[in-house]
């Protein structure tokens, strides 16, 4: 197997994407970010107006928190050390799931073992035995308003990630709305997978070679910024 | 007549714990949890327990104690891939677990303690997790008819109570303390402090002293 | 129509024995008193081991405010304007019938047009064509642990308050608990009606002429104390 | 790219809402509703509105006055025997009026903020209201399956907001207020004071900014 992108750029870039599509909204906005390549999307967010929830009950989540500045009863659902930002909040995790339920939540950002290409994901557990648990990734990707799949597109050993049917349970039905991979941007579009954006190490042959989930290309193919 | 004074000590209140009981435990991921209540009731007798809680600790740190020491029956919650002792119990029958999203865990227990006997949620709609739950359509949109759960006792942790109980609570440490508040027969809370009634903002107290039996002075830093 | 009870002291009455039932108890309770005669039930609770609730979002109301002390951002559910006392606190309006819908409230007393035999009470319209209005009462008939029905026996023609069957819209069904006239005081006991207290104006027969319901009489009736 | 202020006038506050609108209004007997946009809203044009609220003040009083200047089109609440107007204007067939129980109304209110579109509760069982209700039981108890109860526009009335539309309330006017902050699409908070960020305490912010569209400051005593 080819490694069309370095390793150590795949989650920068996606996470780097995803910031530019949240800021080019020019609009204020309220995100929630899952553990590992979704948490990096706060490093390439500026300006004022893109507040962060945690669902463990925080609006306004600051970077993470060193040295001094630990405090091991603020932190974010990742069980990171966080900090505060003017303006913060804090709130029973009712209240922070109500806000997720209620549709009040802009985005949220999650990783994926599997996106389909009817917008099925599945991210919560890997029938191995040894995992059990599903956390809020349901209630965020049933209410949060957009759903923000942050994943590599292929695994380690080079199987699809973006398939035709999701093969482990899934997390939500038709839920996904934008797909960002090393390669790639999706957008679904009445229930539609389209190709926006190929980044320029692949062509898009190249890129169906890599995508079982089958997918229409934009008008508009642009290519994507890296 | 002189009324029952709400705090007591850490050993009073885990006494007030039976084999058996349905126990919900404020906590998320070993923070805003009431170390010294689990810590003693780790140490008790008290076994065939129902745990509710979002996870259940570390392996031997937190509430992993109370399945390290052999105290549990079953679970209620929605992560405990922090704990992987949970799942290998669990594999091997020792232990019954029922998984819920952690939004729908939260509102689910908060509707014990309104007294709404179940709701209808988006959450988990045509996964695993919905199965043989009943569905119905508001809107054009399908829903999950999700369950309250109640528990006899509440080990919750605040960071200030006054002596009537009312509460406040401190950062992310507030997670589900003040839901499970509400939500339990017995409401034992385990406080860094306690002050004198009225010293509390009444815009500020964030459970009412109504949702609180027992209160628990931590001594330990 | 012989007048038994002089019409000042039916209220006065009706509200120190409501006052004593909760004293009797001896424990901390959390009440919720209604607009008219159940409001007075306050000016007859000593201790601090009683506190009240105001469905309107308030815990530990004090004593009507006077003078200096009224604000009128400070007010019961009857609108009345009140003072604080140490320790209370407010809250919205959800988290305030949370508490009388989840049986947090240990007892609720409300005025009544009538009362039937089953426990079924009626106390929130007459079909008039003037009133709207429902308000909490059938929250709390429903939510709270014990229903204490506070009401002159009969109306002021005469006609009987304690009836057979309703005839008015019902509040609830079946949800009364304690009832308390100024001639008796009367107890549900898994659903029949019983007699517990009279009072010294009037005896047995007496009381059944002026009571349609039905009900049976406690072994151990006592004299209402006045 | 500059991001819209919250702050505006009670004018352009008031220009963002439609004829024909539904509109919650935080309030209980003439005491904690936001004074200055009721006011605004009554001398405005725009009607057929219907208007959720606890209560609609008094004739000619407080949210009295969209009656009297027959704004209204229907009503949702639970107690208008304060305003003898409304049985009127309902008899008379000018308004439609839906009676809720004041708790239920207040759930069904906080239902529509946290996307539960239907809940079961047992106030009303047996009783005019359930009438058309369906019903179900729980652990052999009754209960009444309500809806969510959502708005076009809230009008809520704050003791003081941040910048950012932080809100706490003062005392009893807080009553409807925080619920209603979080069922409609377009939330408007009439406040005393506006605040630079950070200055409210985090543990004391009642309703978060993410609710809260626009803030007006009330500048009449």
């Amino acid at each position: 197997m080819t490694i069309l992108v370095p390793k150590a750029q795949v989650k920068i870039r996606i996470a780097r994407r995803i910031a530019q599509e949240f800021m080019a909204q020019g609009r204020r906005m309220f995100i929630n970010l899952g553990v590992g390549t979704p948490t990096l999307v706060a490093n390439y967010i500026t300006g004022n107006h893109i507040f962060l929830q945690a669902e463990n009950g925080m609006l306004g989540v600051g970077p993470k928190a060193e040295g001094e500045a630990v405090d091991l009863k603020l932190i974010n659902a990742g069980r990171e050390p966080v900090t505060e930002t003017a303006g913060c909040c804090y709130f029973d995790s009712a209240t922070s799931f109500g806000m997720i339920r209620g549709g009040h939540i802009d985005a949220t950002v999650i990783g994926a073992f599997e996106v389909d290409e009817t917008g099925n994901l599945a991210n919560w557990i890997i029938p191995n035995g040894r995992q059990l648990g599903v956390g809020g990734a349901m209630d965020l990707v049933a209410g949060a308003r957009q759903v923000v799949v942050a994943l590599p597109h292929t695994s380690s050993n080079g199987q699809p990630k973006l398939v035709r049917e999701c093969t482990l349970p899934i997390t939500g039905c038709h839920e996904a709305d934008l797909v960002v991979t090393e390669l790639a941007v999706f957008r679904f579009r009445e229930g539609q997978m389209v190709l926006e954006e190929l980044a320029p190490e692949i062509d898009l042959e190249g890129l169906r070679a890599l995508t079982p989930a089958r997918f229409t290309v934009d008008d508009h193919l642009k290519p994507m910024s890296v | 007549m002189t009324i029952d004074d709400k705090v007591c000590t850490v050993e009073a209140a885990v006494a007030m714990i039976q084999s058996g009981d349905r126990i919900m435990v404020g906590s998320f991921g070993n923070s805003g949890y009431p170390e010294e209540l689990v810590s003693a009731l780790a140490a008790s007798d008290q076994n065939e327990l129902t745990i509710i809680s979002n996870d259940l600790g570390s392996p031997g740190i937190g509430l992993g104690r109370f399945l390290t020491n052999r105290q549990i029956k079953a679970l209620i919650g929605n992560y405990y891939n922090w704990n992987p002792e949970v799942a290998a119990a669990k594999n091997d029958g020792a232990i019954k677990v029922t998984l819920v999203p952690q939004g729908t865990f939260a509102e689910a227990i908060r509707a014990a303690g309104v007294g709404i006997p179940a709701f209808y949620v988006p959450a988990g709609v045509g996964t695993a997790l919905a199965e043989g739950k009943p569905t119905a359509v508001f809107d054009n949109r399908t829903y999950i008819l999700e369950r309250a759960i109640q528990a006899d006792v509440a080990l919750i942790r605040a960071f200030r109570a006054d002596t009537l109980g009312n509460l406040v609570y401190y950062k992310t440490a507030r997670n589900f303390n003040p839901l499970m508040a509400m939500a339990a027969r017995l409401t034992i809370a385990e406080v860094d402090e306690i002050i004198p009634a009225g010293e509390l903002d009444p815009e500020c107290i964030v459970t009412p002293h109504i949702f609180v039996d027992k209160l628990v002075l931590k001594v330990k830093p």
